[in-house]
């Protein structure tokens, strides 16, 4: 069990990294929003975190706060993603569909080349020697991180799915003019979506730093935004659970097959490929196919209406 | 010879069947009409002629011809055209363009039938280089009768050719299905307004939950009782 | 546990864009698999190389190792190639107390991740200035320098800062540094700039594709003067490049395939004789690696039986080994200082001579 | 700036331009008509420059499971004089046409006829690049290969003119690069713009569903399209690797994310968008002061960014048609 | 937006059943006036029909009275408030709600979550309340109100069904549930009976009405059938190239010979 940790725990706390990740893309994606903005998020939430955690300015505090600091650059990351969501989300959001994952992929691209000139980022070196959160040994132990957020997220996720903004949410995603029309109003809702991922993705980011020991500027790339999505989309675009198992999965494919040595990766491509002929809706969205889906139920209390006319 | 033969057939979407068992021919030179409620199968019995969607069972004879496995584009290419539900005109292209699309089964020179349909609804000439998308909806759907007619099909399709037309353009769409009957096109009509369509046709077929209930020679079923109340406002 | 067999592990990118160097540590640690075993392999009993793909991104160098801790149960690894995936990966051989020797990371900072961590590959702020030095020898008439440098390269930008702090100690003067990416292909803009500051010395830190390329336009719109090449313009991969536009340009070397001694010379015969060229440095440093390494478990072997040793023992009484003795290597005599810092004696300076359009070799120069 | 200067950076941003241009071209084209975005044609183009150097040289080193074999014992008949390699270079488009053909066939086709979300196409076909890629670094390693430097014949590797006392010089392959991307805007311009193809062509991006109702056959003008694009592609990818060299397996997926922009830029669909992103990309990078040379790819896309919300369909691409 | 001088030549009403003052309502697209100057009042609870040609710009109309398209110059008034300007879901929250000609249903829903949907502007729940599950009350409210719409049209039992499924006459049915449950004042139906047959025309005048009564609504409707605006409406505007050629009660409206030429045609 040991042996098994110590292999495929920092495995393990990637796929759940690699899940939290594309459920920050997943909340936009509720609202019909095409975002790929998550790994430039991510990667300011880890840098906030790798400064706090490695920067002289900020030894003082750091001695005063002693293991309190880890939740603080959570804190730092979370809400500069989120402010950053907000600087980015509200001119972006005007836009639409390929259009806006590519301004979105153009703010990450943007924030890369920034953070590969400051020297506060350390250039294109990055920020090495970062303190590990509550003097972790390995890297399994960020599963205690990882999971519980995960889960806070997909609850938070399920709740917000049931409620009056998820809905209007989905109205948006189907139709945002008819949504408009029917008193939603768009632009709030896209950002607030836009602005929850980013604020998920900053706090995956700033508990990943100390994770991978090091940051750098190749924490957001494309490559991420790419990756992300795909795992979304493998997973399935339409259900919380899509982004998890969707991210876990993608994940784990290239180190579960690397006992294929040099084809593992020609087979993780297959395996792309395969999976997206053969799962259309996703995985989740198959498995759901399986199960039908439950008729809702009338309201019981419901007293059953008096004038019932038909057309 | 029946110039369609639809036999037995049957349609899903998914788990819902939406057709069921249906058999009807229409014979060369005939119009037929055929009514039934909202979400009777009328319009999934008219895309499977087209070969937009594949029968689970049964078959559809053209010109004595199997076509029930056919590709839509090589139905076409045999003469059949549809103006289909909700219009579908190509919202970018200009109205021109969706009209030239119309004869792109054709060889040789259309430009006399552009005139014509130009003629027949000059609203649409004067638009000729507006986006089809932008059109009224009334706009859209004589181009989508008229696309269809560009192919100078054999078997006309067309549902409910007169949704959101102006009445004055109602009567002329039903001029213009008995002039080209007069021509010898073979037509296939789906209607809501029924007594029009009746009256314009030879024999009709009532669907119900996507079963054929009964049909009859136009003029009789017009004063059938239960054509009547069921369809005709009583 | 005792230790059953010897596995040594590498964990060098065998994919991604970084592979093309990984592919040469590869050829050099099977070379020293296949040569050392030939030779007794650790006094008589064979080891074994177990090789983890770390890709070209931090996560795939920390699985790799992962891999090679637990799976295969190594006694020390020789890995990861880029020094910005040794900031992730060291650190957990670090805390698994498993010994790294850093094949060809030369950035600053690498031994002072940990104790277990040393690398045989000597860092820039050692090699790089030797090349400057040459240039100056070649033609002392030098003035003006331009320096450019791969900005998204880790390697790069630290071996840049090296090259601009020795042009200005030598009293040159630095007219332009211009900068590009490693994924960069046309390098108009920044020639342009070279030729309007009008120098006599050009300096490139990149990477072979890039600096390839960079060279190759350089001439042909006409540049004249001089040109040094970083450590990632060291390698063949840059000759079918530039072609015979590579011809003359200057490379600092950690490595030389010239170097006069016994082990080298060997290693030099069996390579070319086997691949029909000369080891490039990145083979030879990854041969180096698992050489000390072997060579290191001899010495323990000697002292007390391996296959007597726990798992986790043999790696720390390893790590003590390693960064005791004195090895014999292609690369010349190393040794390691008590963080793990390279002490290497020689360094050396090539010069590109291109024999047609894609044979060349790197002549050694005095 | 001085005009020579203004002169040689515009020079230099059309020679860059012409490159994203010419990668764009391809992809542009399997996005109007399928409305996916076709990851595996960076893969393609790279393909197209592997397979002219299969057969112009013929063999490969050291690192792949090739090595060793040689195609043309006695040298390439296609070797050594520009005609021939020209016919090289069109052989391996066509082979890099048909392998677009294939991908369609394979990794697209299945998912159109399932309904699947398009977006899905996306993640097909970074598999399939994912495939290619590695497999070309299985079979002949991940290094560096170049065209004989012959290629272009006797031509100089660069020309120059005076301007106001000061040199300004283009490299003669850039000029080559340029004039081939305008003729292929050109040819797929007149192809799509004026011709009964095109005109269908448009109908099956616009809605394929429709097209089949109107008899045009949707699959067959979908392989049309793939092999178009693979060809464009691969012709791109050879000529562009005669330019900077075939920087290994990866090198024509290097492009992907700067030809994304590209097309986005231009908006998407639109075949002269493309190039006319390609260039605009090309130029401003062209402009940035060498002093900020390090922010240049910052430039480029904060660029795109400030365009989008200016013109949310990009330069030529046309607005979405909402009538309600 | 207008200029005082083109207000002012219209004489502002008094009438205080008024409830929609349109005032020289005008929109342009290029070279094309596909409403031109239309001024007119709708009174409170009456059944308003709007007929033309095709093309005529009745759609358009109903577009700048919701605040879809925005007019190029003109002003509608609803109860005294400015309308004009607002964005759609604005004027939807003032109490105007409308269905749409191309049908503009959310399709990947079911017909019980379009009719949810449309509650939001009567309803308050925000993020936080509605994700710490704060809002049992509101949600209740809207779930019985979405079952009673749909029993109401005659889908109570369809209530699970994607509204892509639904056939065309099914989805016109929806989305005037849909509609309702923003809680209008003012429906605005366009082309309600569009796809419907005779006789299901003839149920849907009726329902109409029912609902216009039971829930103190004003309608404004377009419609092509002829026999059906006749039946239903209290006043007819007519449309014909962007312009109100006619205006009055039905029979009126039916005999004035502009209409006869340019819509019904003669015989
Ligand atoms: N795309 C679809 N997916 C699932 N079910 C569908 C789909 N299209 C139609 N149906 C169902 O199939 C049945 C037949 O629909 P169809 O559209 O053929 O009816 P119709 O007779 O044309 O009705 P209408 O007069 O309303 O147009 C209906 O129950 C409808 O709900
Ligand atoms: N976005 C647009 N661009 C150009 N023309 C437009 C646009 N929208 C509408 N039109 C034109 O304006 C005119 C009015 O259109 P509208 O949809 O209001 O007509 P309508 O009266 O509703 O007709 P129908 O009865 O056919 O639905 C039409 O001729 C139409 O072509
Ligand atoms: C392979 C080399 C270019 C790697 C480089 N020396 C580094 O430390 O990252
Ligand atoms: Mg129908
Ligand atoms: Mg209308």
């Amino acid at each position: 069990m040991d042996d098994f940790l110590q292999t495929y725990g920092f495995l393990i706390a990637t796929m759940l990294q690699a899940g939290l990740l594309g459920l920050s893309l997943y909340f936009p994606l509720q609202a019909g929003q095409l975002s790929l903005a998550s790994p430039g998020f991510y990667a300011v939430g880890g840098y906030a975190a790798a400064i706090m955690l490695t920067n002289p300015a900020f030894a003082g505090l750091r001695d005063t706060l002693g293991n309190g600091m880890f939740p603080l650059t959570w804190l730092a990351g979370a809400v500069l993603g989120g402010l950053l969501g907000v600087i980015v989300g509200v001119p972006a959001l005007r836009l639409r569909g390929i259009y806006l994952a590519l301004a979105t992929i153009a703010f990450v691209e943007i924030l890369r080349v920034v953070a590969l000139n400051l020297t506060v980022t350390g250039g294109a070196v990055g920020i090495f020697g970062i303190p590990q959160a509550f003097g972790f040994q390995d890297r399994w132990q960020y599963i205690f991180l990882f999971l519980p957020l995960l889960l806070l997220t997909l609850l938070f996720a399920r709740q917000l799915e049931r409620s009056r903004v998820g809905r209007a949410l989905r109205a948006i995603r189907e139709d945002e003019l008819a949504a408009d029309a029917m008193g939603v109003p768009p632009t709030q809702y896209k950002v607030l979506a836009f602005v929850i991922g980013a604020v998920l993705a900053g706090l995956v980011g700033a508990m990943s730093a100390p994770f991978l020991n090091t940051w750098n500027a190749k924490q957001g790339t494309f490559d991420a935004s790419i990756t992300i999505l795909a795992a979304v989309l493998i997973g399935g675009s339409r259900n919380i659970w899509g982004p998890v198992v969707g991210g876990a999965l993608l994940a784990a494919v290239p180190e579960v097959l690397r006992f294929l040595a040099d084809w593992r990766l020609v087979i993780n491509g297959l395996v792309l490929v395969v999976a997206s002929l053969y799962l259309p809706q996703g995985i989740v969205g198959a498995l759901e196919r399986l199960g039908r889906p439950r008729p809702p139920q009338r309201p019981t209390s419901a007293p059953v209406s008096a004038a019932e006319v038909k057309s | 010879m029946a110039l369609l033969e639809i036999e037995n057939l049957s349609v899903n979407y998914g788990a819902i069947q939406a057709v069921r068992g249906l058999s009807l021919t229409v014979e060369e030179g005939e119009v037929v009409t055929l009514i039934g409620a909202n979400g009777a199968g009328k319009t999934t019995t008219l895309r499977a002629v087209s070969r937009l969607l594949r029968p689970v069972a049964g078959s559809i004879r053209f010109a004595g011809r199997d076509i029930t496995r056919l590709p839509a584009d090589e139905a076409v290419k045999l003469g059949i055209a549809q103006s289909p539900e909700g219009r579908q005109v190509l919202a970018r292209q200009s109205v021109q363009d969706n009209l030239e699309l119309g004869a792109y089964t054709r060889k040789g020179s259309f430009r006399a039938d552009l005139n014509e349909m130009y003629e027949r609804f000059p609203r649409l000439g004067e638009r000729r280089d507006q986006l089809a998308g932008t059109l009224s909806g009334g706009e859209q759907q004589m181009l989508a009768i008229a696309r269809a007619m560009m192919s100078r099909p054999k078997l006309l399709l067309l549902d409910e050719p007169s949704l959101g037309l102006a009445p004055i353009i109602v009567r002329e769409i039903f001029s213009i299905i008995r002039e080209l009957n007069a021509q010898g096109v073979t037509i296939l009509l789906v209607e809501q307004n029924a007594r029009l369509a009746m009256n314009a046709s030879h024999r009709t077929y009532v669907l119900e939950a996507g079963q054929l209930t009964f049909s009859g020679n136009s003029a009789e079923l017009v004063n059938d009782e239960r054509v009547l109340q069921a369809y005709l406002g009583g | 546990q005792k230790v059953e067999t010897v596995t040594i592990g590498v964990a060098v990118a065998q994919t991604s864009n970084t592979a093309l160097l990984g592919q040469e540590q590869v050829i050099g640690a099977r070379f020293a698999e296949k040569f050392l075993n030939g030779r007794g392999g650790i006094n008589g009993t064979p080891f074994k190389l177990a090789f983890q793909d770390t890709g070209g991104d931090e996560a795939g160098a920390i699985n790799a190792f992962q891999n090679l801790i637990t799976k295969d149960r190594v006694v020390g690894i020789v890995g990861p190639t880029l020094s910005q995936q040794a900031f992730a990966s060291d650190p957990i051989a670090e805390r698994a107390k498993v010994p790294v020797l850093g094949p060809s990371n030369t950035a600053k900072g690498i031994p002072q991740i940990g104790d277990f961590i040393a690398r045989v590959s000597a860092p820039v702020a050692v090699v790089a200035p030797n090349a400057v030095r040459q240039a100056l020898k070649l033609d002392p008439k030098i003035k003006e320098v331009a320096v450019l440098y791969a900005q998204n390269d880790a390697f790069s930008t630290s071996e840049t800062g090296t090259f601009q702090q020795t042009v200005k100690d030598q009293g040159l003067t630095l007219s332009t540094v211009q900068r590009f990416q490693t994924t960069d292909t046309d390098f108009t803009t920044q020639v342009q700039a070279v030729l309007n500051a009008k120098v006599d010395l050009v300096i490139i830190s990149g990477l072979a594709a890039d600096g390839g390329n960079l060279v190759k336009q350089l001439r042909q719109l006409g540049y004249k003067g001089l040109i040094i090449g970083g450590n990632g313009l060291n390698t063949s991969n840059m000759f079918p490049v530039c072609q015979k536009l590579c011809d003359g340009v200057i490379i600092a070397q950690a490595y030389s395939p010239a170097q006069a001694s016994a082990a080298n010379q060997v290693f030099v015969k069996e390579y070319r004789a086997q691949y029909k060229k000369d080891p490039p440095q990145f083979a030879a440093q990854a041969y180096a690696g698992v050489q000390v390494m072997v060579e290191a478990l001899k010495a323990l072997d000697r002292k007390k039986k391996l296959n007597t040793y726990d798992l986790d023992d043999l790696r720390v009484a390893l790590n003590k080994q390693i960064l005791a003795g004195k090895y014999n290597t292609p690369l010349g005599t190393i040794s390691f200082d008590k963080e793990g810092e390279l002490i290497q004696k020689e360094f050396y300076v090539a010069q590109i001579k291109m024999r047609d359009a894609k044979n060349g070799s790197f002549v050694y120069l005095k | 700036m001085e005009f020579s200067q203004f002169v040689q950076n515009l020079l230099n941003g059309l020679a860059i331009g012409s490159v994203y241009a010419i990668f764009a071209l391809g992809y542009t084209l399997v996005f109007s008509i399928l409305g996916i975005i076709n990851f595996a044609h960076g893969a393609v183009f790279t393909l197209g420059a592997y397979f002219t150097y299969t057969l112009v040289v013929g063999e490969f080193s050291n690192n792949g499971l090739l090595k060793g074999v040689a195609l043309f014992p006695d040298g390439s008949p296609l070797s050594g004089n520009p005609l021939t390699f020209a016919l090289a270079t069109l052989l391996g488009a066509a082979g890099a046409g048909l392998i677009a053909v294939l991908i369609e066939r394979l990794a697209f086709r299945p998912m159109r006829s399932r309904g699947a979300d398009p977006l899905l196409a996306l993640v097909s076909s970074l598999g399939v690049a994912l495939v290619i890629v590695n497999l070309i670094q299985l079979l002949v390693g991940a290094e560096i290969y170049n065209f004989p430097s012959d290629a272009y014949g006797e031509t100089p590797p660069a020309l120059s003119f005076t301007l106001g006392g000061k040199i300004v010089i283009i490299r003669t392959v850039q000029v080559i690069i340029f004039a081939v991307s305008l003729v292929m805007l050109a040819v797929l311009g007149y192809v799509i713009g004026r011709t009964k193809i095109g005109k269908a062509l448009r109908a099956v991006a616009e809605n394929p569903t429709t097209a089949s109702l109107l008899g045009i056959s949707v699959d067959r003008f979908i392989v049309i399209t793939f092999f178009l694009s693979g060809f464009v592609g691969g012709l791109a990818g050879t000529l562009v690797g005669t330019a900077f060299g075939v920087a290994g397996p990866y090198f024509g997926v290097t492009y992907g994310l700067k030809g994304l922009a590209v097309i986005v830029l231009g908006g998407l669909g639109s075949i002269p968008g493309a190039v006319l992103g390609g260039l605009v990309i090309g130029l401003a990078e062209a402009f940035v002061p060498a002093e900020y040379s390090a922010y240049k790819d910052a430039v480029a896309f904060a660029l795109l960014f400030v365009i989008l919300l200016v013109r949310p369909q990009g330069l030529l691409g046309r607005a979405a048609i909402q009538k309600v | 937006m207008t200029g005082a001088g083109m207000t002012a030549s219209v004489p502002v009403t008094t009438d205080r059943n008024v409830v929609l003052e349109a005032r020289n309502m005008t929109r342009r697209f290029g070279g094309l006036i596909a409403v031109n100057d239309v001024s007119f009042d709708v009174r409170e609870g009456e059944i308003f029909g709007l007929i033309g040609p095709n093309g005529a710009g009745k759609t358009t109309l109903f577009n700048l009275m919701t605040g879809l398209t925005p007019p190029s110059s003109g002003t509608l008034t609803y109860r005294g408030q400015t309308v004009t300007g607002l964005q759609p879901n604005r004027v939807a929250a003032l109490g105007m709600s409308r269905t749409f000609q191309n049908i503009r249903l959310f399709r990947g829903l079911t017909a019980l979550e379009n009719v949810k949907i449309a509650q939001h502007t009567r309803t308050r729940a925000g993020l936080w309340r509605g994700v710490l599950g704060a809002a049992r009350a509101e949600e209740a409210q809207v779930e019985r109100r979405a079952w009673e719409l749909l029993d109401l049209v005659g889908m109570g039992d369809r209530a699970g069904e994607l509204a892509a499924n639904f056939s065309y006459g099914d989805q016109r049915r929806l989305e005037i549930a849909r509609a309702l449950a923003t809680e209008p004042r003012v429906l605005l139906l366009d082309e309600p009976a569009a796809g419907m047959n005779t006789s299901e025309k003839g149920q849907l005048t009726a329902f109409i009405r029912e609902v216009r009564d039971r829930f103190d609504l004003t309608v404004l409707v377009i419609e092509h059938h002829v026999p059906l605006v006749m039946n239903l409406c209290d006043r007819v505007a007519v449309l014909n190239f962007g312009q109100l050629i006619a205006m009055g009660n039905p029979a009126e409206v039916q005999r004035d010979p502009k209409v006869i030429e340019a819509y019904l045609g003669g015989e």
